[in-house]
C-alpha cells in the first residue's frame, strides 16, 4: 500500500480557476494540477449518468423538509435558488440578478431573472419566492435547517412580479448565504399546493433535471428539463444540461460502491473510502474530485459544561495529549489535510492557529498534575476523589467512516499515555443523539454544514445550549461565554466586510484559546468519477456535484 | 453359560467395531482439532505468552505492513500487530461465542423443560413462544436488544443468546419428548420413581449429551452472528480485539490489505471446525461405549 | 387449531415489537419530524403528536394499533410518509426472491455436497466435512466482500451491485446461499449416513444397482428430509441474512427497509416488517410441514395415529 | 450345473475372519438351508455370494460359481449383472428392506429398469403381474403404495416380487420371516415353496429349525463362521450328529410342556443360587382356584383416537391372575397384547372397566397414590436395551431398582452381585453398560432388575421374541425357575404360541382386542374351540422333518 506517493491535492478552490471553469476535478492519473482537461473535446449531448450515493436514501426530496445533506446532494440537480457562490466565497446571482439591503438591514429587495418557468409550468415570480418562504417557516412543514436559516426573515412580499421583499426583524450578514444554500431553494407554489406527500416524491423546481420516477431504496431517476433557462453565473454552458438523464442509486456499502466503479457500472460514487481514492491513483480511468464542506471542520469537541472539562486545564492537557497526525496520514493515505481551525477551509474566514494543537505530552501531564488530577489507578489512569478520568465518547455509526472511528481508537490510544480514559461507544444515529441530549458524553465530534462563518454562532452561542423542543442543541461543547456571545451576535449583524472578518477572527481566537475543540480535518466530501464524465463539479455552497454541465465522453 | 455367552458378545462386539462404519483409532482430524482448542485455551488464559507485542500498541507510521518475520499476520490501520490482536482477542471471543451459547441453550433448556413436563397447557403455550420468537428475525431480535440496551459486547452476547435460543428450545423439547416416550423412562416409572427424580436422572442427562454436540457448532455460530453485529456497528466496542469487530473493521480494507480479515477469518472458522469436530468424536466415543 | 395458532403467533410478535420499540430511546414524534437530531419546534412536535396520537395512554395506542392491524391496516411511515403495506408490498417480492433462490441454491449445493462426499473414502469425506464447516461459518457481509473482490472487480463477471439484472442477483444469492449450504450438508450428511446404513440400501444393490442410481433413487429422499423440515427455520434465517446482503449489494429489499426503519425509530415499518416476516414464517412452516408429509409418507401415518 | 457351487468361502473383516470356509451347492428346484444363532456368520455368507460382504470385508474362496459362472475375482460391473438377475435377495422386514420413501411398484421395478430395455407400458404390466403371482390382492392399487402403508404379510410379498422381478434361478432369503405373526408367516413359507416348486434355486437363512424345515431339502448349521454339521434335511433333524444342533432342536419349545427345562443342560449352571422361597406355597395354577387374584381385569375397554373414529385397543376384557400362577396372553401383532400390559402396569388408564391390584383399586388410583404401590409390579420387555438409560452402568441399574424395592420396608436392599448371581450373571457384568452385552445378558439384567424391586406380580411383554432360539431356551427357563421359586404371578405374553405353550398355566387368546378364547394352557391348545385358536395352533411353525 503505497501511502507516500499519493500527492497530496490541493483543494480545487485555492487554485487560480479561470471565471468559469470546466472541470474542477483533479485527474489522478498522472496528477496534473486541476487544469482543464485539453483532450477532453467538445460536449457529447446525450446519455444517462449513474451516480452511486453512500448517503442515506432522503426520506423526502422536498429539502424545506428537515434538511439534511442527502437531501442537498439530490435536490441540487433539480431544484436552484435564488443565488449561489463563487470560488472564491463570493455572493453570485442565479435565480436572483441582483440584491440590495436597505440601510437598517431589516429590508433587502431581490430582482429576479426574468423568463424563468418551474418544470410544471409555473412561472417563477416574487409572489413565488414569498410562498417558499412562508412553505419554509410553517411548523406543518416541518422544516429544521431551512427553518433556522429563515430565522430573521419575517415576511417576504411582492413588490412586484419580479421584485421580492425580504422583511427582517433584526439584521442578517448570514442572509446571502444562507439563501445559497439547497435547502432554501425555490420550489413551484403549485408543487407546494399538492400537500407535502407529493411533493416529497417528487418536486418541482426550474433545475436542469426533473424529478422523474423513485423506485425507494433503489434509485431517483433525474430526467433532463428541455426547457432550461437559468444557469447560476459560473455554469460552463448555458441551455438544457447534455445527459438526457442521471439514475440516481443509493449504494451504501462502500466497497460495493467503489467496485460498481471499477467494473464500470455506475460512473459517479460519493463517500469513496481514503483507501480507494489512494488506490484509485493506480488507475487511469478515475478521477477525484475533493471538494470539502462548508461550514465547521470536523472536530473532537470537548463538552466543557460538565466536569472534568469545566477545567480549562484538563481540556488543555486532553489536547496537549492526543497525537492525531500520523493517524490522519495512515488512515486517510493523504486524502486529508490536517485542520487547526474550527471553520472549513472552504470559509474564507477561517482562523488556523497551529501552535494551540502542539502535542505536547509533558506539559499534559504537568497540566494534570496540576488539577489535581493526580492518582493513577492499575490501568494508569488519572484519579482525583476517587473519580476515575473516564471522558465518554459516543460515536455515531451513521456519521463517523471505520477510517474517523480508527482514528478515535488512536485518540483513545494516546489519551491514555497521559491518564485519560477515554470510553469509545459505537452507536446509531438515534442513540447517539440520546447520549448527546442526555448529557452523556464528555467528548464527541459533530459535523455541522453551513454555508458561512456564521456557523460559528450555531455552534458556539451559549444560547445553542439551551435545548430545542426535541432535546437538540448544537453547542456541543456547551462554550458558555459572554465575550464570544458577544462578537458573534454582533458579526451577524455586521455587513461591512472588513468588520465582520475582524469580528469572526476574535471569536475563533477565543474559541480556540479555550480549548474547546480539537480540530482534525474538513469534513471530507469526495468524488470519484469514471474518466469518461467530463465537466461534472462540484457547487461552491455546500460542495454538492452538479451535472448540468457535465457529458459523457466516448 | 455365561462364559459361553460372554464369549459370543465379545466376537460380536469386534466384529461390529471392525466393520465398515466405526473405528476407534483417534482421527488425525481429532488430533489436530485437540491440538488448536489447546492453543486457544493458552491464548485465553495467558494470551500473554503467544502474544508477540502488546496488542493495542498503536504506531501509525507502521500501519498496513503486509506479513513479515516481525509481523506474523501483518499490521492494521493503527500500524498494530494484528497476530498479537487475534491472541488478545481469543478470550473475549470465546466469552461471546460461548456465553452466547450458554444463554441460548439454558434458555432453550428452561422452555424445552416446561414444554415437554408441564402438561398439555404449558407445551401448547411454550410452544407458541417458541414460535414467536422463531417467527422473529434473529438479527432483528438482536437489534431490538442492542437498540434497547445499548450496544456492546454485553448486549451483543446477550442479543446472539436470546436469537438462538427458540431452536435449542426446539430441539432439547424433542429430545425430551423422544426421552419421556422411551422404554427406560417408562421402566423408571413402573419402578415408581417420581417423576423429579426420572427427570434429573434419565431426562436432562440424555438430553444434554447431543446438546453437547450442538453447542460446540454453536459457539462458531455465536461468533459470526457477533461478527454480522459488529458489522453493522453494534458489537464489541473498541479498542477491544474482537475477532468479528476485526472481522467488521477490516472488511473495508479487504481489496488493499486482505490480511486484517483473512486471520480473524481463520481463527473463527478454525474454532467452529475444532469444536465441531471434538464434539463430534465425543458423541462417537459415548455411542460406541467407553 | 393452526389458523389460531398462527394469529397468536401474529398478535404476539405485534404487541411484542409495540412495547419493545417504545423502550427504544428516541422519539417517534421526531422521528416523524425528519429523524433523530431534528430541531423540530414545539408546535411542530405537538401537531404531530396529536396528529399520531402519540399524546395518547400507551394502552390506547396498543389497542389502536391492534385494531388497526385486525382491518389490515399497517399504518403510515413515519419517515416516509407512504402506507407501510405500499412500501412493503413493493420489497417483499425482491427479498422473498432473494431468500427462496438462496434456499433453492443452497439445497443444490449442500445435497451435491454431501451426495458426493458422503460414503465416499476417508479423504473425500474430510474434504466434504471440512468444506460444510468452513462454509457455515462464513459471515455474511465477509464472504460479499470476497465474492465482490473475486468475480466483480476481479474477473468482471457479476456487477457489485443489483440493479434488477438476473446477473446482479447472482452475488447476492450465492452470499446467502453458501453458509446456509454448509449448514444444510452437514443436516444431510448425518441423514444420508443413517439412510446408507437402512436394509433397504442392501435390497436395492442386490437388484443390481449401482452407486449412482442407489444415491439418486433412494438416499437422496432420506437426506431430504431434515432439510425440508429445516427450510423454515433457513427462511428466517436467510431473511436475517437479507439485512446484511441487501446492504452490501444495494438491493432494494425488507432487510434494508428494517435496519433503516430501525435507526429512525419508524415504529410502523418496524411492525410492518416483523409482522410480514412473522407471517412468512408462518406460511413458511405450513408449507414445510406439508411438504415434510408429502415426501415421507411415514410422517402421514404417525399424525393419523 | 449347480446353480450356485461354493467351495471354502472366507470371509475376514481386518485380520478377524468370521466365516471359516463354508461349501455350498444348490440345484435348480432344491432349497438349502443355512441355520444358526447370531453371529455365526449366516447373513455375512449370504451377502458374500452376492458380492457385498460389506466395506472393509475380504472375501476369498476356492471355487464361487453362479450359474457356472466363475465369480471369486469379479468386478463390481460384473457383480451388479449377477445381483438382480441371476440372484434375488430377499431380506427380513419389508418395512425397511424396502425403500419406505418409494412406492413399492417403483421397487419391483428396478430390477427391470437396470436390466432390461423394456418399454415403460411393459414394465408396469409385468411388476402387477408378478404382485398378483405373489398374492397381493389389488396389484394396482399395491403398486402405488408404500412400504409402511402396507401390513407386514403384504409388505414382505413386495419384496419377494422386487426379487422375483426378472426370475433369477436363485432366489437368497435370509431370514425371509423373522418378525412376522404364525399365520403370515405360513403364507409367505408357503409362497417360496411354490417359487421353489417352480424350479427357482433357494438359498434360506434362518436361525429358526422350524423355519426351515417346512422348506429344506439340506440343512447346514453353521456356528461361529463355520458349518458343523451338513446333510439332508430328514438326516439333520431326525438324528444330528453334533450336540450343538441337538440343543438347537431341543430349544424349539412348541411341544414341550410345561416345566421341562428347554436349554441342553451343558452350559446352565446346575442349580440357581439366590434368596430362600419367600414362604409363599408354591401352587401351580391348577391346584389352587381358589386364591384371590393378584391381578384383575374386570371388563376393561381402552381405545385410541384413529382417522375416522375410534380404535378400540382392548375390547371389554376380563382377566384373572392367581399368585404363583402364569397367565399367557396370546394374539398376533396388534391384538390389543402390549395396550393390556400397559394397563396392568398403570401406565394407561382404562375408559371403561377397571383394574384390580391384590383386590384393591389400581387403575383408578391418582398416580401418586400409585406410585409407592408399584413395586409390586414388576415389568419385563421384548427389547431389553432399550428400557436401559443407555448412559447407566448394569450396576447402576441394578443399585438404582434395588433402592425402590427395600424402600419403607426396613429391609436391605438386595445387593448388585446376588441380583446378577440370581439370573446367571456374573459379578462382573455390574461394571459394564447394556450396549456392550449379549442379547441374553441384557434380558437377564433386565429379569434382575424387574426382580430387584421383589416385586408379586411380573409382567412379561414378548420378552423373548428377539432372541435366538437357544438363548430363547434360557431365558425361558430361567423365567420359570424363578417364578416357582419365588411364587410370582407372572403374566406373559408373546405372539409365539410355542413359548406361551410352554411357559402358561392359563391362557388367553387376544384378537382385535378381544380375548376369544381363554381356560387351561393345554385344553386350549389340545382342542381349541375357538376356529381363530384352531388356526393359530395349525399355522404355529414346529419340527416337520
Amino acid at each position: 500500500m503505497p501511502t507516500a506517493t499519493v500527492t497530496t491535492l490541493r483543494p480545487w478552490r485555492r487554485i487560480a480557476l479561470p471565471a468559469i471553469a470546466l472541470v474542477s476535478a483533479v485527474a489522478l492519473a498522472g496528477c496534473q494540477a486541476a487544469e482543464p482537461d485539453e483532450a477532453s473535446g467538445d460536449p457529447v449531448e446525450g446519455g444517462t449518468l449513474v451516480y452511486a450515493s453512500g448517503d442515506a436514501e432522503p426520506t423526502c426530496l422536498d429539502p424545506h423538509v428537515g434538511g439534511n445533506y442527502p437531501q442537498a446532494l439530490l435536490a441540487g440537480q433539480f431544484l436552484e435558488s435564488l443565488v449561489s457562490r463563487d470560488t472564491s466565497g463570493e455572493i453570485i446571482p442565479w435565480l436572483a440578478e441582483s440584491w440590495e439591503p436597505s440601510d437598517d438591514g431589516l429590508a433587502w429587495e431581490f430582482t429576479l431573472r426574468e423568463g424563468v418557468t418551474f418544470t410544471d409550468g409555473t412561472h417563477f415570480d416574487a409572489e413565488a419566492v414569498a410562498v417558499n418562504v412562508e412553505h419554509l417557516k410553517d411548523p406543518a412543514t416541518q422544516s429544521s435547517t431551512g427553518y433556522l436559516a429563515m430565522g430573521k426573515v419575517d415576511r417576504v412580499e411582492a413588490v412586484d412580479d419580479l421584485t421580492a421583499r425580504f422583511v427582517l426583524t433584526a439584521p442578517d450578514s448570514a442572509l446571502l448565504e444562507s439563501l445559497s444554500q439547497p435547502w432554501t431553494a425555490m420550489q413551484s407554489p403549485a408543487g407546494i399546493a399538492r400537500g407535502m406527500e407529493e411533493n416529497c416524491e417528487a418536486p418541482v423546481g426550474t433545475g436542469p433535471f426533473i424529478v422523474g420516477e423513485w423506485v425507494k431504496q433503489d434509485h431517483v431517476t433525474l430526467v433532463r428539463n428541455d426547457d432550461y433557462s437559468s444557469p447560476p453565473a459560473d455554469a460552463g454552458h448555458d441551455g438544457p444540461p447534455y445527459l438526457d438523464a442521471i439514475e440516481w442509486r443509493f449504494v451504501p456499502d462502500a466497497a460495493s460502491r467503489y467496485a460498481a466503479l471499477q467494473g464500470g457500472q455506475v460512473d459517479v460514487i460519493d463517500n469513496p473510502q481514503p483507501d480507494t481514492i489512494a488506490a484509485a491513483e493506480g488507475d487511469d480511468v478515475l478521477t477525484w474530485i475533493d471538494a470539502p464542506r462548508p461550514g465547521a471542520a470536523n472536530r473532537i469537541e470537548l463538552n466543557s459544561g460538565q466536569a472534568p472539562f469545566d477545567d480549562e486545564r484538563v481540556r488543555e492537557a486532553f489536547i496537549r495529549a492526543v497525537e492525531v497526525n500520523d493517524g490522519i496520514d495512515a488512515l486517510f493515505f493523504g486524502t486529508a489535510e490536517r485542520s487547526y481551525s474550527a471553520l472549513s477551509s472552504a470559509e474564507q474566514l477561517a482562523y488556523s492557529d497551529e501552535a494551540l494543537f502542539e502535542p505536547d505530552l509533558d506539559a499534559a501531564n504537568a497540566l494534570l498534575d496540576e488539577a489535581g488530577w493526580t492518582d493513577r489507578d492499575a490501568d494508569g489512569i488519572r484519579m482525583k476523589d476517587g473519580v476515575r478520568l473516564t471522558l465518554r465518547f459516543p460515536v455515531s455509526t451513521n456519521q463517523s467512516i471505520p477510517a474517523e472511528q480508527s482514528l478515535f481508537e488512536q485518540v483513545q490510544a494516546t489519551a491514555k499515555q497521559a491518564g485519560f480514559d477515554v470510553a469509545i461507544e459505537l452507536l446509531d444515529l438515534s442513540s447517539w443523539y440520546s447520549a448527546l441530549f442526555a448529557h452523556e458524553y464528555e467528548i464527541v465530534s459533530a459535523p455541522y454544514t453551513k454555508v458561512g462563518p456564521d456557523v460559528l454562532r450555531i455552534l458556539y452561542h451559549s444560547d445553542s445550549i439551551t435545548p430545542a423542543p426535541s432535546g437538540y442543541f448544537a453547542n456541543l461543547a456547551q462554550l458558555d461565554d459572554p465575550a464570544v456571545d458577544a462578537l458573534l451576535t454582533e458579526a451577524a449583524s455586521t455587513s461591512e466586510e472588513a468588520a465582520r472578518a475582524d469580528l469572526y477572527r476574535q471569536a475563533q481566537e477565543r474559541i480556540l484559546g479555550g480549548y474547546y475543540l480539537l480540530p482534525l480535518y474538513d469534513q471530507q466530501n469526495s468524488f470519484l468519477l469514471d474518466a469518461r464524465v467530463e465537466g461534472a463539479r462540484t457547487m461552491p455552497t455546500v460542495s454538492t456535484p452538479t451535472f448540468y454541465d457535465a457529458w459523457l465522453a466516448g | 453359560m455365561s462364559e459361553l455367552e460372554l464369549r459370543q458378545t465379545t466376537v460380536e462386539a469386534s466384529a461390529e467395531h471392525l466393520g465398515p462404519r466405526r473405528r476407534r483409532m483417534p482421527r488425525a482430524g481429532t488430533v489436530l482439532a485437540v491440538a488448536f482448542v489447546a492453543f486457544l485455551a493458552v491464548a485465553t488464559v495467558a494470551p500473554s505468552l503467544v502474544w508477540t507485542q502488546d496488542p493495542n500498541r498503536i504506531a501509525a507510521a507502521d500501519a498496513f505492513e503486509s506479513p513479515s518475520l516481525a509481523h506474523w499476520f501483518g499490521t492494521d490501520e493503527s500500524g498494530r500487530d494484528v497476530y498479537s490482536r487475534v491472541i488478545a482477542g481469543t478470550a473475549s471471543s470465546l466469552l461471546i461465542g460461548v456465553s452466547a451459547t450458554l444463554i441460548g441453550l439454558a434458555l432453550g433448556l428452561v422452555l424445552g423443560v416446561l414444554a415437554s413436563f408441564g402438561g398439555r397447557v404449558l407445551d401448547f403455550g411454550v410452544g407458541r413462544v417458541i414460535e414467536v420468537l422463531f417467527a422473529f428475525p434473529g438479527l432483528l431480535l438482536a437489534l431490538l436488544v442492542i437498540v434497547v440496551a445499548g450496544p456492546g459486547p454485553v448486549t451483543a452476547t446477550i442479543a446472539v443468546g436470546l436469537s438462538t435460543a427458540p431452536g435449542y428450545a426446539r430441539i432439547i423439547r424433542g429430545q425430551l419428548v423422544g426421552i419421556r416416550s422411551s422404554h427406560y423412562v417408562e421402566a423408571a416409572r413402573v419402578l415408581g420413581h417420581s417423576p423429579g427424580r426420572i427427570l434429573a436422572r434419565h431426562l436432562l442427562p440424555n438430553a444434554l449429551v447431543p446438546l453437547f454436540v450442538l453447542a460446540t457448532l454453536g459457539v462458531g455460530q455465536a461468533i459470526v452472528w457477533a461478527a454480522a453485529l459488529s458489522y453493522l456497528g453494534l458489537g464489541a466496542q473498541p479498542p477491544a480485539a474482537e475477532w468479528g469487530a476485526m472481522l467488521a473493521a477490516g472488511r473495508t480494507y479487504l481489496p488493499t490489505a486482505p490480511w486484517l480479515t483473512v486471520f480473524p477469518g481463520l481463527m473463527i472458522v478454525g474454532t467452529t471446525i475444532a469444536t465441531t469436530m471434538l464434539g463430534r468424536a465425543l458423541t462417537r466415543r459415548g455411542r460406541e461405549g467407553r | 387449531m393452526l389458523a389460531a395458532g398462527a394469529v397468536f403467533v401474529m398478535w404476539a410478535v405485534a404487541t411484542l415489537t409495540f412495547f419493545a420499540i417504545r423502550l427504544i430511546p428516541g422519539d417517534p414524534a421526531e422521528a416523524i419530524l425528519g429523524g433523530p437530531g431534528s430541531q423540530a419546534s414545539q408546535e411542530a412536535l405537538d401537531q404531530v403528536r396529536r396528529d399520531y396520537g402519540l399524546d395518547q395512554p400507551l394502552l390506547v395506542q396498543y389497542l389502536a394499533m391492534l385494531a388497526r392491524l385486525v382491518t389490515g391496516d399497517l399504518g403510515t411511515s413515519y419517515a416516509l410518509r407512504t402506507p407501510v403495506a405500499d412500501l412493503l408490498g413493493g420489497q417483499l417480492g425482491g427479498t422473498m426472491l432473494l431468500a427462496v433462490l438462496a434456499l433453492l441454491v443452497a439445497w443444490i449445493l449442500a445435497l451435491g455436497l454431501s451426495l458426493w462426499s458422503t460414503g465416499r473414502a476417508r479423504v473425500a469425506a474430510a474434504v466434504g466435512e471440512g468444506i460444510e464447516l468452513t462454509a457455515a461459518a462464513l459471515p455474511h457481509f465477509w464472504l460479499a466482500a470476497v465474492l465482490i473482490a473475486i468475480f466483480s472487480t476481479g474477473l468482471d463477471w457479476f456487477p457489485p451491485i443489483a440493479t434488477g439484472t438476473p446477473a446482479g442477483l447472482v452475488l447476492p444469492v450465492a452470499t446467502l446461499a453458501i453458509p446456509l449450504a454448509g449448514f444444510l450438508a452437514q443436516v444431510m450428511r448425518e441423514s444420508l449416513l443413517d439412510a446408507l446404513q437402512q436394509p433397504f440400501v442392501v435390497s436395492a444393490r442386490a437388484r443390481g444397482e449401482n452407486t449412482t442410481g442407489l444415491r439418486l433413487r433412494h438416499t437422496i429422499r432420506h437426506a431430504s428430509l431434515p432439510a425440508i423440515s429445516l427450510s423454515g427455520w433457513a427462511l428466517g434465517w436467510l431473511l436475517s441474512g437479507a439485512v446484511v446482503v441487501e446492504t452490501i449489494f444495494a438491493m432494494p429489499g425488507l432487510g434494508r427497509t428494517l435496519l433503516q426503519a430501525v435507526t429512525l425509530r419508524d415504529v410502523p415499518v418496524v411492525t410492518g416488517v416483523v409482522l410480514l416476516v412473522a407471517l412468512v414464517y408462518v406460511v413458511m412452516t405450513v408449507v414445510t410441514d406439508v411438504a415434510s408429509r408429502l415426501a415421507d409418507p411415514r410422517l402421514r401415518q404417525e399424525g393419523a395415529r | 450345473m449347480p446353480l450356485l457351487d461354493v467351495a471354502g468361502l472366507r470371509v475376514a473383516f481386518g485380520d478377524h475372519e468370521v466365516v471359516h470356509g463354508i461349501s455350498l451347492r444348490i440345484r435348480p428346484g432344491e432349497c438349502v438351508a443355512i441355520v444358526g444363532e447370531s453371529g455365526s456368520g449366516k447373513s455375512v455368507t449370504a451377502r458374500a455370494l452376492l458380492g457385498m460382504a460389506g466395506a472393509g470385508a475380504r472375501t476369498r474362496s476356492d471355487r464361487l460359481r453362479v450359474l457356472g459362472r466363475e465369480l471369486g475375482s469379479a468386478s463390481e460391473r460384473t457383480w451388479r449383472d449377477v445381483r438382480g438377475r441371476q440372484v434375488g435377495l430377499i431380506l427380513q422386514d419389508a418395512l425397511v428392506s424396502l425403500d419406505p420413501l418409494r412406492p413399492i411398484g417403483r421397487e419391483i421395478d428396478d430390477p427391470l429398469r437396470i436390466h432390461e430395455r423394456m418399454p415403460p407400458a411393459a414394465r408396469r404390466a409385468r411388476v402387477l403381474g408378478l404382485l398378483a403371482r405373489v398374492g397381493m390382492p389389488d396389484p394396482e392399487f399395491a403398486a402405488g403404495r408404500r412400504s409402511g402403508e402396507l401390513s407386514g404379510g403384504l409388505r414382505q410379498r413386495a419384496l419377494i416380487a422386487s426379487a422375483l422381478a426378472l426370475d433369477p434361478p436363485l432366489v437368497i432369503a435370509d431370514e425371509p420371516t423373522t418378525a412376522l405373526d404364525v399365520s403370515v408367516q405360513a403364507r409367505i413359507l408357503s409362497l417360496l415353496d411354490e417359487i421353489r416348486e417352480a424350479g427357482t434355486g433357494i438359498l434360506l437363512i434362518s436361525h429358526d429349525l422350524a423355519v426351515v424345515s417346512r422348506l429344506a431339502d439340506r440343512i447346514l448349521v453353521t456356528r461361529h463362521g463355520e458349518v458343523i454339521e451338513d446333510g439332508t434335511a430328514d438326516d439333520v433333524l431326525r438324528s444330528p450328529r453334533e450336540p450343538y444342533t441337538r440343543a438347537l432342536i431341543a430349544a424349539v419349545p412348541t411341544e414341550r410342556p410345561r416345566g421341562t427345562a428347554l436349554a441342553v443342560a451343558t452350559s446352565a449352571p446346575a442349580a440357581i443360587p439366590g434368596p430362600p422361597p419367600t414362604g409363599v406355597p408354591i401352587a401351580t395354577g391348577s391346584d389352587a382356584p381358589e386364591r384371590p387374584p393378584l391381578l384383575r381385569f374386570d371388563r376393561v375397554a381402552k381405545g385410541f383416537s384413529v382417522p375416522g373414529g375410534r380404535l378400540l385397543a382392548v375390547d371389554d376384557v376380563s382377566l384373572a391372575l392367581r399368585p404363583g400362577e402364569t397367565l399367557g396372553l396370546v394374539g398376533e401383532s396388534g391384538s390389543g397384547k402390549t395396550t393390556v400390559a400397559r394397563l396392568a402396569l398403570g401406565l394407561t388408564a382404562p375408559d371403561s372397566g377397571v383394574v384390580l391390584l391384590d383386590g384393591e383399586a389400581w387403575s383408578s388410583r391418582p398416580e401418586r397414590e400409585r406410585r409407592p404401590m408399584r413395586r409390586r409390579i414388576g415389568a419385563i420387555y421384548q427389547d431389553a436395551l432399550s428400557s436401559f438409560d443407555p448412559r447407566w452402568s448394569v450396576g447402576r441399574i441394578l443399585a438404582d431398582a434395588a433402592s425402590v424395592g427395600a424402600r419403607g420396608t426396613g429391609r436391605p436392599a438386595p445387593r448388585v452381585e446376588d441380583l446378577l448371581d440370581q439370573v446367571g450373571l456374573v459379578a462382573s457384568v455390574a461394571r459394564r453398560r447394556p450396549l456392550n452385552l449379549s442379547g441374553g445378558q441384557r434380558q437377564r439384567v433386565a429379569i434382575a432388575r424387574a426382580l430387584a424391586a421383589e416385586p408379586d406380580v411380573l409382567i412379561c411383554d414378548e420378552p423373548v421374541s428377539a432372541l435366538d432360539v437357544t438363548i430363547q431356551a434360557q431365558i425361558l427357563d430361567l423365567l420359570d425357575r424363578l417364578q416357582r421359586r419365588r411364587g410370582l404371578a407372572m403374566l406373559f405374553i408373546s405372539h409365539d404360541l410355542g413359548v406361551v405353550r410352554h411357559m402358561s398355566d392359563h391362557v388367553a387368546v387376544m384378537r382385535a382386542g378381544r380375548i376369544v378364547e381363554s381356560g387351561g394352557t393345554e385344553a386350549v391348545f389340545a382342542e381349541p374351540r375357538h376356529p381363530y385358536t384352531a388356526q393359530l395352533v395349525a399355522d404355529a411353525p414346529r419340527l416337520t422333518p
